[in-house]
């Protein structure tokens, strides 16, 4: 066998039925590669049932810092047949599978010629008081250790640390079956150094493995959040579990409501009374909670929203993502008010987003929006610790009894230049107001009178105005002074970063644009696109609902390209440099300036 | 003093029985000296969604049928305040119905008036779940107390008749009490007549039947009092008092830690859990 | 006093509180002029509450047809001072008031100095057991017949047919009242031929006078439509209100549901056993409609779904029009799908589009959505009889028990060409097939496969795509041949209308179109846009619904114009031709072809 | 034959109750030889929501807690068809409790199976609406049968225990007989644990009491019916069987025209009716 291979970027695949415990594999196989300073992604990929469904887990460690999977995978991990039928064909030309032969021998049919098959009979380590998944897991720990060359102890302390939430009675059968693996790789001509590759050791800061949903839950509840309503539904429930957890220690409260009407409109009585409230759902969910939204727009209540979107229409697929549902955060629901919808793409942003719109939320007493996909909302990441103490709870424009008693008259929609009017909340003595969704006076009473309802309108609008370029801005990547440019949000930025430094590698100049602000569309994103010859949007869905945003916002369709997807499944990098330069006027302004290499 | 919303200005038909309600909450809610700015009236829509204009409050105008569960928000975030939804059957009883269900189940501490005239008011008289049968095929009207009584947690359930003013102010002071004092949700219903699209009063007023003026009632036993109420429906009278009470805890005393601030009045500033964010950070490194 | 002129065209408005029958006066006068063979168009302009609040209705009777009212009253018959407050500025300087002088004097500073105005001392002519506001509506229909120079036969046959429902012991003391009315004017100097009026006689075929609902419900009645539920909400009550009434004898089913999410899942019950089925809201409602009318998209199930829409947002102005759902109907809701939207502009189209809406349904087994506005939806007008025998009920890609014994197989989301699977409707022997909302095979079995998935996507997004051009095509008006035009929907059709003719007149030639489908945007629409150097958008909105989806649809934004409005009311007639004229570019324009008269 | 959809497989873990309500529901339709094309059997969201899957018969997957507006659809505009709807606790009595409450109210004739296993299964463990109190601050769980008997025109109310096959399967052919027979709506609710996430199966087998046990209960009368439920459950019991019983009219029966055809059946061309169309055309002639 020849020299190990120093892997500095690793794609692996750990795929079974739901319930093998996928997971377990790749966090173990995560804690290692952290502990040698790798960045870490991290993505599920599971049926939306409890047990059964081919259930996958990956990752990719890398010394670089990576927002996607790799395009193949170097390593599978597979439990069954079925795992290799469907993720055989994504397995790299000099990639290894760990094969469950217990049920026969493997066919790989979908396996390249060169990929290394080991098949292991777990069945010969069929080990008493062992739950079978349990086993297997740490059995094939064992061989992928010595398949990256890492000595048994080091092995056997992540294995030890990842599990250490086992009691102790589970945790040393598993130790035990991590040995069969090290015995079985001996066997095969694995031991140690043996393997085809080898992991560096790296410097790199302590950091923070975290999903999106995880993310923007924590920020929001730093931004001083204190109350949340939800309802379970696949991608948000996460949100609602981590408040559940860690509200009620804070003063705060989070609530599993009956049903997505009750959700939003508790979060609505909650903002009323001057609390920082959320609400979130996915999709369909999210539908159900329009008139709600729409309502706290026409009332003029603070409240942030976030939709975890999963693929659609309708129940759709529940795990798998999309971002489908942009046209109906931008647009959706009866009538029109001042909303603003962020969209992070990836944990980082989802805190920082997160903070910022519970603050915008309360500065103009409105809707606002945060826009997740599945991928974005549980894919994990290695990523700086967040800056806490930079956090800062803006408060609005609150009366308290002391600014009531300077003025002759106090109503609740007072018109105002900046369209926002100043607030008393319930409690506050003299402050007795009236908040509604009819259009009304100043007063907050019910009022038809054309020359009012046209003040009200022009008043709440002017919210948004006011706020002027006064919104995260979007993350660049490339060369910005760029011909060609490539512009998307949430799942998309990971991918984009690496395909716009693959093209660059390759002497093509690409300018990458992730807008932060999908609504108002911020100057920003239209200077983008105006200043080059050709912009591809790249997106989840069938549409391209994105690009026609940016054309209803003014921006020229015959520049736009398009590149999208909606099968369920990311980008991966090369298959989006592909598509890229599958785009011909993409392609032609890149030939154009005569930089291909 | 700060001028503020004129409260007296409503908009009900000449002899509404929602006139009365209003009346009698403000009377209720002066003689018990709740201050105005720690009330607040939540209606949802309808004739009788317009109850909040005209008490001198905090109010808010509901989305129609959602006026519990944003009560709720308002009274888990701040139970300090003296809570009181209202609306009407169509709001309630049609829309609003999983809610209410909910709400029963919850016993948060605020009290509901459902206004009920059987009618839907402001849409200009389409039956609402609790009218007649007004021909074969129609569906029977629904009694909002049986339907507490079915659920578990409830401690207050009541009806009143604006035709019987008395008994709708001592239920509507009992009521107050009986949230302010945090034993959770008091569900009063009060039967007040629609005199443009379903003039009930006569009709009414001939069949109300005060379930407390029998000294042998016992509304501390809920099965009982399902029979009762079973059995003065079945005999053509809509029984009226308070006809169940039961022990509970408010819903916010029950699920905040004690001896925590509101979330309302919770420091906003990150300064003041730092140490808590951080440990939770540490969760997640790597 | 001089000759009566003959007055072809009146614009009335009679007005007080609510519940004051304002209605009443308004329909006698129809009555008459209808008799007379004028057109006629009525419209309601009331508060969102039973009794009070300014009430007031319009009519408008003309020798040519109009979709709108005149520019300004030249009758106004005013029940109280608030009603002369609020309309004074809004009647014709040659105009006549006819006031109740009962509560005190009248304040004429909202009239102009010529305004005739009659003071009807209504309180002398109190009458016994007589309700008075019958009372002042046929007391002043007497006065008004006498300015129109009505010979008293003829009105009281008029007054007595519009009253023909009320019973006889309540029609007699209206007869006196109205011979009151007469007595009054002789009074005053008012007596036949003296008034500053007379009407004409022109022939007209017998016509109906039908509002939008009222039109559209019938439609799809005569469609075969069978099923409909709903939930009280104005302005789409009339809708339920007249299936409920009309239905049940024609072995249909009319349903006032408990929500309006029962209502859209009822009516895809409905639909699922091959019922023609429709559901309809007014905009908060339609809002929670969302997520039935999405599923309905993914499960296929062919729906009709109808938008009145009001003000908004949230509960709004629920009496007043407006068009700023057009987003929601367009872009609302999670995901996407297959959908048409469908945009009447008075009751022909309703009653016409309706029964293409319902068969449409059928062919595509999808969503079509009618989008209606209060306007639209409750303003009458003088139309020819429907065309009953021409409506045909398309039936839609079926499968009895015969064809499916020749199948091999049958799945419910078999995929094919047109993106349409055939239906066999439970019941069928031999069919038993499977209906989801989630993502699935062709069984009709959950499926995340990626490659099953872009197939189902495609093959749903195909249905539109296969429909080509056989959507209903826009009405046109003015000079298709001009270098500026006027684009707008529903409740300005009647209006633009006007407005080009008005142009027309002024040598100013303007192409007018009115869009009758909305989504997805036909060519016709974009090609309108494209032949002309500027076309003003109108609409009733605040941010340019319309204008922003045709330009997401690729319409060159430099190109649109827009002209808004959004306090409650609609355009006169050359207060549209003002708007139209102060766009610099439609103006510029104009003037380059040297035809300004 | 055509080949049509293969309905043998489930996705649900091995042991979970689900399996025992779907083989007792398709051995109920065989044995009643109800026509597999006659069926329908719709379902909602949730572990509970894929059972149409698994019958053979026409399958509908509704919207999440939505599944009676749409089965009320179904069997209004073709009542010949024998109807199932199904669902979980978290479908029938969080999201859907409007609806429910308002289907008791109608009495449509149908089969309600309402597969209760006091928890989210799909959504991996969350607290139901019937789930037992876990700590102090938690709700009531609450009784689907209770709420039944709190509404009129209820005609069948029964609850079996998927541990007890074989008052499961005569409760299930008493649900099918009580729709056909075009008596109305039999709510039909199963204790189906979920071994996953709430294994119950013990707990529930040892408090299971089956009202119809004991000789003397009166399942017709709805109060004394109200009364033994609510002593049974403050006792820790979990009553079972056929509850309550009443007359009714199935609602489709109610409100067609006597005698009309089926709104699926009718004809859909405009000739059928196109003198009473131009009937009405004339209502609107000036
Ligand atoms: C979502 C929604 N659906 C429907 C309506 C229309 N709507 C307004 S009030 C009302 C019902 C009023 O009846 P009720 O609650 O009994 O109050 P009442 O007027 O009788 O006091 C309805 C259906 C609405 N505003 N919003
Ligand atoms: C509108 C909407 N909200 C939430 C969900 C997510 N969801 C799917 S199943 C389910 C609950 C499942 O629980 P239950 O009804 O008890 O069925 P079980 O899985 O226990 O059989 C939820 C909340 C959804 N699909 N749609
Ligand atoms: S319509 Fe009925 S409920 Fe509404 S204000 Fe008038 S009397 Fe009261
Ligand atoms: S999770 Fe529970 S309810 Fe769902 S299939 Fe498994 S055991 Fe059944
Ligand atoms: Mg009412
Ligand atoms: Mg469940």
């Amino acid at each position: 066998m020849s020299k190990p291979k120093t892997i500095i970027d690793l794609t692996a695949m750990v795929a079974g039925q739901g319930g093998d415990g996928s997971l377990t594999v790749i966090s173990i196989l995560t804690e290692l590669l952290a502990r040698r300073g790798y960045h870490l992604f991290t993505s599920r990929n599971v049926a939306s049932r409890i047990k059964g469904g081919l259930a996958a887990a990956t990752m990719r460690g890398s010394v670089a810092r990576r927002g996607c999977l790799g395009d193949s995978f170097d390593l599978l991990v597979a439990f069954d047949q079925e795992a290799i039928d469907l993720n055989g064909h994504l397995v790299a030309d000099d990639g290894v599978v760990i094969y469950d032969a217990s049920d026969g021998p493997l066919d790989r049919t979908s396996l390249a010629e060169a990929v290394k098959v080991i098949e292991v009979p777990f069945g010969r380590y069929a080990v008493r008081d062992l739950r079978r998944d349990l086993f297997k897991n740490s059995l094939s720990f064992g061989v992928i250790s010595r398949l990256l060359g890492i000595a048994q102890d080091e092995a056997q302390d992540c294995l030890t640390h990842a599990l250490r939430r086992l009691p102790p009675r589970l945790l040393e059968p598993n130790v035990r079956a991590f040995r069969f693996g090290l015995d079985f790789a001996d066997e095969v001509g694995l031991g140690l150094g043996q393997g085809p590759w080898c992991v560096d050791r790296v410097a790199r800061e302590e950091q923070l493995l975290i999903n999106g949903n995880d993310a923007l839950a924590f920020g929001f509840m730093a931004a001083g959040g204190r109350f949340y309503a939800g309802y379970p539904i696949t991608p948000a429930t996460e949100i609602l579990e981590f408040l559940q957890k860690h509200l009620p220690a804070r003063g705060g409260i989070a609530l599993q409501a009956e049903d997505e009407l009750a959700a939003v409109n508790m979060a609505i009585g909650a903002a009323m009374t001057g609390t920082r409230a959320m609400t979130g759902s996915s999709s369909p969910g999210y539908s159900l909670m329009q008139e709600g939204i729409v309502h706290a727009g026409s009332a003029e209540i603070p409240l942030v929203i976030v939709d975890s979107q999963r693929s659609g229409p309708s129940t759709g697929m529940p795990t798998k993502p999309e971002q489908s549902d942009l046209d109906m955060m931008v647009f959706g629901g009866n009538g029109e008010f001042p909303r603003i919808v962020l969209a992070p793409g990836g944990p980082k942003d989802c805190f920082d987003l997160a903070v910022t719109a519970t603050n915008l939320a309360q500065r103009l007493q409105c809707p606002v929006i945060i826009a997740l996909d599945q991928a974005v909302a549980q894919d994990a990441r290695t990523i700086p610790y967040f800056d806490l103490e930079a956090v800062e709870a803006e408060p609005g424009v609150r009366l308290d009894a002391a600014g009531l008693s300077k003025m002759a008259a106090y109503g609740r929609y007072q018109i105002t230049d900046s369209g926002v009017s100043p607030w008393a909340v319930p409690g506050t003595p003299g402050g007795m107001n009236l908040i509604t969704g009819n259009e009304r006076n100043e007063w907050g009473l019910v009022s038809t009178k054309p020359d009012v309802r046209q003040a009200m309108a022009e008043k709440r609008m002017r919210k948004i105005a006011a706020l002027g370029d006064d919104l995260p801005l979007g993350q660049r990547f490339g060369d910005d002074g760029a011909e060609v440019g490539i512009l998307g949000i949430g799942m998309q930025t990971g991918v984009m970063d690496e395909a716009v430094a693959r093209l660059q590698v390759s002497g093509i100049a690409v300018a990458g644009l992730q807008p932060r602000t999908l609504w108002p569309v911020p100057q920003e994103t239209l200077a983008f696109i105006a200043k080059r010859r050709r912009v591809v949007v790249v997106e989840h869905n069938v549409e391209g609902q994105l690009r026609r945003l940016l054309m209803g916002a003014g921006a020229n369709g015959d520049r736009l390209g398009s590149v999208r997807k909606y099968n369920g499944t990311p980008f991966g990098p090369s298959e989006l440099v592909a598509a890229l330069l599958s785009d011909p006027a993409f392609a032609d302004n890149v030939a154009e300036m005569g930089i291909v290499a | 003093m700060t001028r503020t919303f004129d409260h007296t200005n409503t908009i009900w038909c000449a002899g509404c029985g929602h006139f009365g309600v209003r009346n009698t909450l403000v009377s209720a809610l002066r003689d018990l000296e709740v201050p105005p700015h720690e009330t607040m009236v939540l209606a949802g829509i309808g004739c009788s969604g317009t109850i909040q204009n005209n008490v001198e409050a905090y109010g808010y105008h509901a989305l129609h049928g959602r006026v519990l569960p944003a009560a709720l928000g308002v009274a888990l975030t701040n139970p300090h305040l003296t809570i009181i939804a209202a609306g009407g059957d169509g709001d309630g009883y049609a829309i609003g119905a999983g809610h209410l269900v909910h709400t029963f189940k919850r016993n948060p501490a605020m009290v509901y008036l459902l206004m009920n005239n059987a009618v839907y008011g402001l849409t200009k008289g389409q039956d609402s779940p609790t009218a007649a049968p007004s021909h074969e095929a129609a569906e029977q009207g629904m009694d909002g107390i049986s339907l507490g009584l079915a659920l578990p947690g409830t401690t207050f359930l009541a009806r009143a008749f604006t035709g019987a003013p008395e008994q709708m102010d001592r239920l509507m002071r009992a009521a107050l009490i009986h949230s302010q004092q945090g034993r959770g949700f008091a569900f009063l219903e009060i039967l007040s007549p629609c005199v443009t699209y379903n003039d009930t009063y006569a009709d009414w007023a001939g069949r109300v039947v005060d379930l407390e003026a029998d000294d042998r009632y016992d509304r501390f036993d809920r099965a009982k009092a399902f029979g009762r109420v079973h059995e003065v429906s079945e005999g053509g009278g809509i029984p009226t008092g308070l006809v169940f009470e039961g022990d509970g805890t408010d819903m916010a005393a029950r699920i905040m830690v004690k001896g925590t601030v509101a979330p309302a009045h919770q420091p906003t500033d990150v300064d003041a859990h730092l140490d808590g964010y951080r440990d939770l950070m540490a969760e997640y490194a790597v």
